[in-house]
């Protein structure tokens, strides 16, 4: 065990891969406080849904998207009312740390001409909820038709940001939290919050729990005080 | 290497030679099975043994956790011995096997069938009963086939991510082998350190396996062809 | 009656009859290259099932189309000297000569390693793998775990070829001990007509 | 089946072919220098052939992108050739044919290691020179791992997932494999029915590879053991 | 001047020394089992490799640890029958037998596929897998892919055992003419005194 600790171990909380290092803070700063510390398994948002349909025992889930969230709540493996959404994130194009590029974000801005006959680097629009975000503002900015045949669909947000930060991809749209980590590239552009759905993470008890510090842990999440943790990484909070 | 990186190693290896040992036999069966016997659906078999290598590892990741769900066979039949598998390193186990399981089958399969039977019919003569027969001519000149299946089995073992992830998640010191680990690593920014420390134990561990089985042929030295076959 | 041999064998496209009785003693089996010899040895041993007939050897009926018997080869506890020899690539020597020596019933050992290596003149070899002996080496090997198996009858397959005038009289001195001390029926197999000549009590011609 | 699940099985069986053909003469040249030269260094060889085994194809797939992405040292040779494998299905057959190797070397060295050098003895003396004894001696009696090799590299290279994602990512009618498909469709709540079709498409594209296997090994009917080794 | 040998054969822990030089027509290598017969015949073929000496052959010089001379086996054109045979188990008879006379230059080929053939009695075998031959069938099949590789000498090993008498006296009666007509030197290794005495010109005895 990485921390002497006396009331064995903590809940189980699984969690999309994204909010690995934010959600590790915010466990930390939690057993800080004399709990025992939470056991937390990131995976993607999709295999960690299907395993607790599976009936997999365990305590929390928090998704990157609310569908898979939907998923677990029509088969009633939710607890009722122990849903909430509490983080919300943004999606911003990424460049290469020594390119140039900017762009104003209005309808019609020339992203593909800004590609070069390069590739967009994207979460898979048709399964990652990243690239399905994108896709969305994309859209709504009328210039999906553009790039669309110009993807480079990346199997999740971190992998996207590699293409770019490798040079492989001149441009790359992933979530603000991802770009902000990564020295190898820099913010080319915002994309306006208006030009898709809210991008949020929901998290919920689910009906397998049988930890006694499970509801304590969800609850200390939702307080500010978890809710700063996640500020700190880029996350915005509800 | 922290102390909890020593821990994901120490998972790894606990991991890969359960997956080995447990699958080798099973595999040896197969491999038999196929070497040695016609019969109709015999491709589907082989088929079958081949599955984990066609389809994508988080198919049979997801597979295995219908099947060892609380209520799929599987599951229904570890409850009833008292077992579960799911989050569990045992699971690990298994996915890393069942992933393994065609390359061993091939490796064995190989060998099995350039041994030659008139050298099994010599020790029938000799007074060995079939069993016998198996125990001390067919599974010692099938050797290389089964060490190289060993090898080959631990390797992949050590490498297995996908069907792991999918079936019994990433769980600190339970199931967070060493590729998820890296898996891990490779999704934070800066955390390319860790995933060359990882990355270089993950082959230390492999070479190790590679200079044991290099040793245990030598040791065996298992003179082949030669005079008097 | 040591052989009472009645039987067909099935060989590609060829079928081999042969039939012969012998009263003891060596029962020479003689016939031209590809007559089939090799064949009736294997049926004889149980490693090849003829279409039909029967075996009997010692008064033991080993095979029997019409009332069903086959013994596995493992029941029949013959020595056979197979022309191909078959040593074992991954035993020594030692392990080669004790393989079936160690299956036997202590009641049906008759020579002990000690004789063997001795009169075969192979106590030298005995830690060597197969591969590195040579073809007469490999010849007196091959007979040595044949006798060590403690066999109830001998199949030998052209078990004196390739070996020097020395190392032949003492494996002809053995065979013909075997025969006498032991009573123990042996079919040889040769093309040698001095060797059938002076050795067989019975010889049987195989023809194509 | 739609059209655009055609085009996917299609561009697997293409991207598959690519990879086991590409891999086999250095899978047999590797195989070759492991079975029968002894250097100092030998082991290293070995283990850097198990790498794609033993690292998680992620971590393959990120390595060759290093390589190939425009900077990288592979990524300048070829873009001296005017080549670029980016996103392109050649890389995919690349990611395929990097996995695949290991298990064809594997296969193809067991068998390498079987073939009687007294049989390469003697055809060296009715004349054959060591190219002629490779070509007509050694190289059909190790056809068994041969065959058993290039239906192992083709059907993990039919479900290679991860180190093809993660180097030319998954682009429509270019990189988008079978694997890749069906892991968008997990991917997906609901998607459980494309899952199925697809997966059912990879295993009737292997069990047709067990087929053709079958029929070639019982075509070259290749006698082994017998007389007179 | 047809063989010229003089080298020292090393073998496991023992050094094999053979010295003899014959004047042509067919020099028979006798000595008991394990003396080294085997081992000379390759040293001759280029497949052992002497710790030292000289090998030459019709004038040639095939070996000279001195000179640093040493040609590899498909340069020296010798028609080889290996004690073990060595057949290629993947190749039908008829790809044996045509193996080596492919290889052949138009010129050395001096019997053709049909003589072969017919004095070694193997016509009806062309068609089968060595694996399914007896044998005395699978040696002629190694005499004869010998002969056809179109050699400049020959070396047999016990050519002539496990053979019924009429194939031995067709295979000798080919031995003597190749000897007559074609004046190739011819080495054989045999344990067989009538045979030894009948055909050899040279006697060369290696002692163990
Ligand atoms: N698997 C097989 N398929 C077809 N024919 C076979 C097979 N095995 C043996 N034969 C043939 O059966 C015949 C008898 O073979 P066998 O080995 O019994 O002869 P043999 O009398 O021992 O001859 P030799 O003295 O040459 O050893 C031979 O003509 C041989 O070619
Ligand atoms: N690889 C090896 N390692 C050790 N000893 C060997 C090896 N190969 C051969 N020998 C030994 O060398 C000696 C000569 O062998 P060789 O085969 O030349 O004998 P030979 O005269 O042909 O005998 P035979 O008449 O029995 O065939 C034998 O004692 C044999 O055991
Ligand atoms: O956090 Mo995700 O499941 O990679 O979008
Ligand atoms: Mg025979
Ligand atoms: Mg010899």
């Amino acid at each position: 065990r990485t921390q002497a600790q006396v009331g064995g171990r903590g809940p189980l909380v699984l969690a999309a891969a994204s909010l690995q290092e934010a959600l590790t803070a915010a466990a930390d700063s939690w057993a800080r406080k004399g709990h025992s510390r939470p056991v937390l398994s990131f995976a993607a948002s999709s295999a960690l849904a299907r395993q607790i349909e599976a009936k997999a025992p365990a305590d929390l889930f928090v998704s990157a998207d609310e569908e898979w969230m939907d998923f677990l709540a029509a088969r009633k493996l939710l607890v009722p009312g122990s849903r909430a959404d509490f983080l919300t994130n943004r999606l911003v194009i990424v460049a290469p740390a020594a390119s140039r590029a900017g762009f104003a974000m209005r309808p019609g801005f020339p992203l593909a001409s800004a590609l070069g006959g390069g590739r967009l680097a994207v979460a898979d629009p048709d399964s990652v909820p990243a690239g399905r975000y994108a896709r969305e503002a994309l859209t709504n900015l009328k210039v999906w038709q553009t790039v669309q045949m110009s993807l480079a669909r990346a199997e999740n947000v971190r992998a996207a940001l590699a293409l770019v930060a490798r040079g492989a991809a001149p441009l790359g749209i992933v979530y603000a939290t991802d770009a902000r980590a990564e020295p190898a590239v820099r913010v080319a552009g915002w994309i306006p919050a208006e030009a898709h759905r809210p991008i949020t993470y929901p998290l919920a008890r689910l009906t397998t729990s049988s930890h006694p510090d499970a509801e304590a842990f969800r609850r200390f999440l939702l307080s500010g005080e978890g809710k700063a943790v996640f500020r700190r990484f880029g996350f915005g909070t509800r | 290497m922290t102390g909890e990186e020593w821990g994901i190693v120490l998972l790894s290896l606990q991991v890969s030679l359960a997956a080995m040992a447990g699958a080798l036999p099973l595999a040896f069966v197969l491999a038999w099975v196929l070497a040695r016997l016609q019969f109709p659906g015999k491709i589907l078999l082989d088929g079958l043994v081949h599955l984990p290598l066609v389809l994508p590892p988080v198919v049979i990741g997801w597979l295995l956790l219908i099947a060892f769900a609380p209520e799929g066979p599987g599951g229904r039949l570890l409850a009833l011995l008292g077992v579960s598998v799911l989050f569990r390193w045992t699971g690990a186990a298994i996915a890393a096997a069942v992933m393994a399981l065609p390359l061993m089958v091939r490796a064995i399969r190989l060998s099995l069938e350039a041994v030659d039977p008139r050298l099994e019919a010599a020790a029938r003569t000799l007074g060995a009963g079939p069993w016998q027969t198996f125990w001390t001519i067919t599974l010692p000149l099938a050797a290389p086939g089964v060490l190289a299946g060993a090898v080959l089995g631990f390797a992949r073992s050590l490498g297995e991510f996908g069907a792991t992830i999918t079936f019994v998640s990433n769980i600190p010191d339970e199931t967070r082998t060493l590729p998820l680990a890296i898996y891990a690593a490779l999704q934070l920014p800066g955390g390319d350190g860790a995933v060359w420390r990882l990355a270089l134990m993950a082959v230390a561990l492999s070479l190790a396996a590679l200079v044991a089985s290099e040793a245990l042929t030598r040791a065996s030295g298992s003179g082949r062809g030669g005079h008097v076959l | 009656m040591s052989f009472d041999v009645d039987v067909t064998v099935r060989r590609g496209e060829r079928a081999i009859v042969c039939r012969f009785a012998s009263a003891g003693g060596i029962t020479a089996l003689v016939g031209p290259s590809g007559a089939g010899k090799s064949s009736v040895l294997e049926a004889l041993a149980g490693l090849l099932r003829p279409e039909a007939g029967r075996i009997a050897v010692g008064g033991t009926v080993l095979f029997d189309s019409l009332a069903r018997v086959n013994l596995p080869p493992e029941a029949r506890a013959c020595g056979v000297m197979f022309q191909d020899l078959r040593l074992f690539p991954h035993r020594r020597v030692l392990g080669n000569l004790l393989y079936g020596q160690r299956l036997a019933p202590p009641e049906r050992r008759f020579l002990s390693l000690e004789e063997v290596a001795d009169f075969l003149d192979i106590a030298p070899l005995l830690g060597r793998r197969p591969r590195t002996l040579s073809g007469g080496e490999a010849q007196r090997v091959a007979i040595g775990r044949a006798l060590l198996s403690g066999p109830r009858f001998l199949l030998m397959d052209e078990p004196l070829t390739a070996l020097d005038d020395a190392r032949r009289e003492a494996i002809i001195a053995v065979i013909e001990r075997i025969r006498d001390e032991l009573a123990l029926p042996i079919l040889l197999v040769s093309h040698d007509r001095a060797d059938v000549a002076r050795l067989a009590d019975t010889v049987v011609e195989l023809r194509p």
